[in-house]
């Protein structure tokens, strides 16, 4: 336990952990790449084709990841944005602002990919669906944190507006998201629904096995943002002149 | 000392009565906007009223966050009011009181009139002023976290629309489900409730979040 | 009594002092000197608790400012570059709502006094932003005047004054070190106060 | 040294892209919250389509307007700049220039998707980008107007709000109007006629009107 | 040259000055003094065409100024308390959109040159938000250095400067005069110019 402890406090500081994180990049990279192959390949060549959607359903394997990641990724983001600030460690807040603009991809890639979907599927780009419409304010709680951080040029003072944001948005995402939900069934507006369609083993091993790969990517990615992040404010530190040379 | 920042508050919106005006006559020319860009057809209006009055109710509001702590941010008095010996939440709180009473209250209070404008019963326009009396404060202490975070920031008006907006969707969906459900005669208890419990988790957590914020925008 | 110990601080790349330590008992007062940039408003704010330090702490009384929040605020006033004055609220409502959110009410009477003795009882009902640079300068200095804070921390405190304001000034702060108080004052121009127990800081850029 | 100006303001803009996009997203936040205030349905959502899409540019070019003169104002360089040995409305015409570069064509670039999400036709969205196009120039010219008369006045984005926004009703009602003939399937081309005359009026009585406008607020 | 003709301010109930008469011709320096609320300030935006006085007239070289209008500022710079400095933009950005928006474009080789004379060389990359008090008000003075305008009207040109940005500004204000411009300075602490003309004028409260 002791032991673990004193590695954690280690990695905590950007000197240590901008190496570690160079070492683990290749290997999750190495994964993310397999696990996409493999599960394009059983997604498009395994899985069978909807018989009432045809082949446009395919759309869900990357549609259903890239919304769960969306929304993972927040909580991440707030609670890293929330250590970092809660106990000063700057680590923390870079991981939260590496994370920001991944979420913010992965919730855009499913709007857009709902979108395509939505014209073959309900004939229409857009329905004001529970569903999609807490994605979409999802959707601004990101954009919000990121600008935010951008306008502000104090790294430091930027890591805590955007953890106060954060927190603030955590609290309020799940009310957010039922107070949708209620509101899409009270006005009995909707005239599409999701259809739930029963899914083929292969389908879902290949969601799965995709979902895996987001997250792996998403991992490769945060470290490889957090450690720019962390070239760009510790440009004067002597250890970062060593460890890039 | 709470009582003196609220008032001294309440002086300076006096002295400045031009702007809570402003702030009225806003709201009143947005609800006036629609009826001017969608047509005079009285059966969309009924429809589109609830929404139409909390949006701009929504917007009224978040107009107006900018001078909750604006002002004193730009002259020196919010360090000054930072640095007076009493939580930083007090402050907060005495603020937004005043921010409340002075720039929302008259919304609730003139939004009667606009509903009778789009046609709505009596009885709904009953509901329309307790869902503001209810949704209003919780626009205001959530809007003080944004307005905070976006100190001395450029173009924070904008900005604070974009961290603020988004936050008040829940107020916005259970203000006017109140409304829409007394149109339709479903119940309209459960969406008042659920707007006073949203009233009570922002008045516990929304200036301690405000505090924070504030002193990280002073530093 | 005000220890500060081993405060360093950091702005964006820049070092602008550390390790650096002094203390202040009543009576005292400390000069702040240095060019241009060289750190004296970022320590100043640091001592009131505005800002924090890259490194150290500030104790006030053997405890550590960032522990004690507002008691301490209670013994500490604050004269910025800024003025911290209301622009749409005349000279009276300024120094009576200030010194009433800091914990002084003054009534009316007692306000016109301080006002008086600063040199603008003629322009008391006057809003703020009329008044001219040096006359909003010397609104902000009645804060000092009302405050019952033993440690005052001064930036600058003789900006845009003329010569009669700068002498009341100088007055003002040696009386109040006279009576018990301490003072951390930056500045450019000399103060040549005349008081028993003084250090000078220099801060190099 | 028009030149100057524009360029001036741009790279400030670029400095701060951020508050840029900040109202672009505005703009699309509030397009947004009225399907939530209104309810889901897509035959009202297209009907209160093109209300919705120009009330919500009025009002993201409103909100940017303190940017125009603003921060000028506030730092002193407002009045520098009126010190500059060139006639004062050509240093007006070429802030409204990348004012409008920066606020409204972000704007207009958006719309259509905005559109989609209400389900207008493509034909529809195509007359939403020219009306936009026409209509937009018009917001920043005619609010500069508001923006220089309420320079350093408290509150002044509220104020704006008030001077500014009933000078918008005509274009907004020609702007939705063209849209709604398209809709409709009567002409169009009447209404885009008269929103390119308001254009013309505007360009050259405006910028006279801010400049005298601007001299009396540095006085 | 300037002539000032029985010039008349007044602000709210408050006769600032009556009748004041003066004028300027190259190579001179006046020097405006006055306590706090005289009417420096006021006199000065007058001066520059700012704002309009209750009576009287300004003229340049035999001209009012208010139907010279733009011909006016062509030979006018004005120092106000403000120092008209974009936060947002640094240093160096600062200086070239100055000089370029009146009128005088510099290559970045120049302004860097006229940075390094006034002091912020290293700082010339930074956002002016950052910078000290001082510092900014040396990125006001640059605007000077680069300006090619006969009258110089400087508001409290010295306020948070320190001992070095002092003398700096004493130079160049005295070279200015010594090439044949004319400088009008409001100002409370000593200038101690070394020119040949100088006439002082003493407003009174
Ligand atoms: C949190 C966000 C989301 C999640 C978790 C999610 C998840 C899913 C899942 C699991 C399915 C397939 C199973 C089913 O039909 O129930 C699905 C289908 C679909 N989603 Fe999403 N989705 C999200 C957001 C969106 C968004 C933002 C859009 C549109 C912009 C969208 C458009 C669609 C469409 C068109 C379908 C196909 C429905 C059908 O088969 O009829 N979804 N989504
Ligand atoms: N982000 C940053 N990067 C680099 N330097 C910075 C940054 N922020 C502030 N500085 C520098 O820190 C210093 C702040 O100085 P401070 O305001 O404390 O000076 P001061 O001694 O009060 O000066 P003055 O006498 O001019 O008021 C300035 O030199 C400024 O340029
Ligand atoms: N509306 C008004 N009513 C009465 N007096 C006014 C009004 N507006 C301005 N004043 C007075 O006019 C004077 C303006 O002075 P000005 O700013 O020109 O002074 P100054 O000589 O520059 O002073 P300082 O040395 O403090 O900068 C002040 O005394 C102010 O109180
Ligand atoms: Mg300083
Ligand atoms: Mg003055």
């Amino acid at each position: 336990m002791s032991t673990r402890r004193i590695n954690w406090y280690k990695y905590a500081a950007p000197a240590n952990f901008y190496p570690l994180a160079g070492k683990m990049i290749p290997f999750f990279t190495v994964v993310t790449v397999l696990l996409f192959i493999i599960g394009l390949y059983v997604g498009f060549f395994v899985a069978p084709t909807d018989f009432q959607q045809g082949e446009s359903y395919r759309i869900i394997f990357i549609h259903v990841p890239a919304a769960w990641m969306g929304m993972f990724l927040y909580v991440l983001m707030a609670v890293y944005a929330g250590l970092g600030w809660a106990f000063n460690a700057r680590l923390g807040s870079m991981m939260a602002t590496a994370i920001s603009t991944t979420g913010a991809i992965f919730t855009f890639i499913s709007l857009v990919t709902g979108s395509l979907w939505g014209r073959p599927a309900w004939g229409v780009y857009w329905v004001w669906d529970a569903r999609m419409t807490s994605t979409l304010i999802l959707m601004f709680l990101y954009i919000g944190f990121i600008s935010l951080q951008a306008s502000i040029d104090d790294s430091r003072r930027a890591d805590r507006a955007g953890a106060v944001l954060a927190l603030v948005g955590l609290i309020n995402v799940p009310i957010i998201y039922f107070s949708v939900q209620w509101w899409n069934t009270l006005h009995q507006g909707a005239t599409f629904t999701a259809r739930s369609f029963k899914m083929a083993p292969s389908m879902l091993s290949a969601m799965l096995i995709l979902m895996a790969a987001c997250w792996m990517y998403s991992i490769a990615v945060v470290l490889v943002r957090v450690r720019c992040i962390i070239r760009e404010r510790e440009r004067e530190a002597p250890w970062l002149a060593e460890a890039v040379a | 000392m709470f009582g003196w920042v609220s008032w001294r508050d309440l002086i300076l919106a006096w002295r400045h009565r031009a702007d809570v005006l402003a702030t009225l006559f806003f709201f009143i020319i947005v609800t006036s906007l629609f009826p001017l860009g969608i047509g005079p057809e009285p059966q969309t209006l009924q429809t589109i009223a609830p929404g139409v009055v909390w949006v701009a109710a929504l917007l009224a509001s978040m107009l107006s966050l900018g001078r909750i702590f604006g002002n004193d941010y730009q002259d020196g008095t919010l360090e000054q009011l930072l640095l007076t010996p009493q939580p930083a939440y007090l402050i907060v709180l005495a603020k937004v009181l005043a921010h409340w009473l002075v720039s929302e209250v008259p919304l609730v209070i003139i939004a009667p009139v606009l509903g009778l404008q789009f046609g709505l019963s009596e009885n709904t326009l009953l509901i329309v002023v307790v869902s503001l009396l209810l949704g209003t404060p919780v626009l205001s202490l959530i809007g003080a976290i944004g307005a905070a975070l976006t100190l001395g920031l450029r173009a924070a008006n904008v900005l604070v629309a974009l961290l603020v907006l988004p936050l008040y969707i829940p107020v916005l969906i259970f203000g006017t489900g109140a409304i829409q459900a007394t149109v339709n005669g479903t119940g309209t208890k459960p969406w008042l409730l659920l707007l006073g419990a949203i009233l009570v988790l922002a008045f516990v957590f929304a200036p301690w979040a405000t505090s924070a914020a504030l002193k990280i925008s002073v530093e | 009594m005000l220890e500060v110990l081993k405060l360093g601080c950091i702005r964006g790349d820049r070092r602008l002092f550390s390790d650096l330590s002094f203390s202040a008992t009543a009576g005292e007062l400390i000069e702040l000197r240095g060019p241009n940039g060289s750190g004296k408003t970022s320590l100043l704010r640091i001592l009131c608790g505005l800002s924090s330090p890259a490194a150290g702490q500030v104790r006030w009384n053997g405890k550590n400012i960032r522990s004690l929040a507002e008691e301490y605020f209670r013994d500490v006033a604050y004269l910025a570059h800024q003025n911290a004055v209301k622009d749409e609220l005349s000279a009276l409502e300024n120094l009576r709502i200030a010194s009433g959110v800091a914990g002084n009410p003054l009534n009316k009477a007692q306000a016109q006094q301080v006002l008086e003795r600063i040199g603008l009882k003629d322009r008391q009902h006057l809003p703020a932003r009329v008044l001219s640079a040096g006359q909003r300068r010397r609104l902000a200095l009645t804060r000092l005047l009302t405050s019952k804070a033993t440690l005052w921390i001064l930036d600058e405190v003789l900006t845009s004054l003329d010569d009669a304001a700068v002498r009341l000034s100088r007055d003002f702060i040696s009386d109040h070190i006279k009576n018990g108080g301490m003072a951390i004052v930056a500045t450019h121009q000399d103060l040549n106060l005349s008081v028993e127990r003084m250090q000078r800081i220099q801060l190099f850029p």
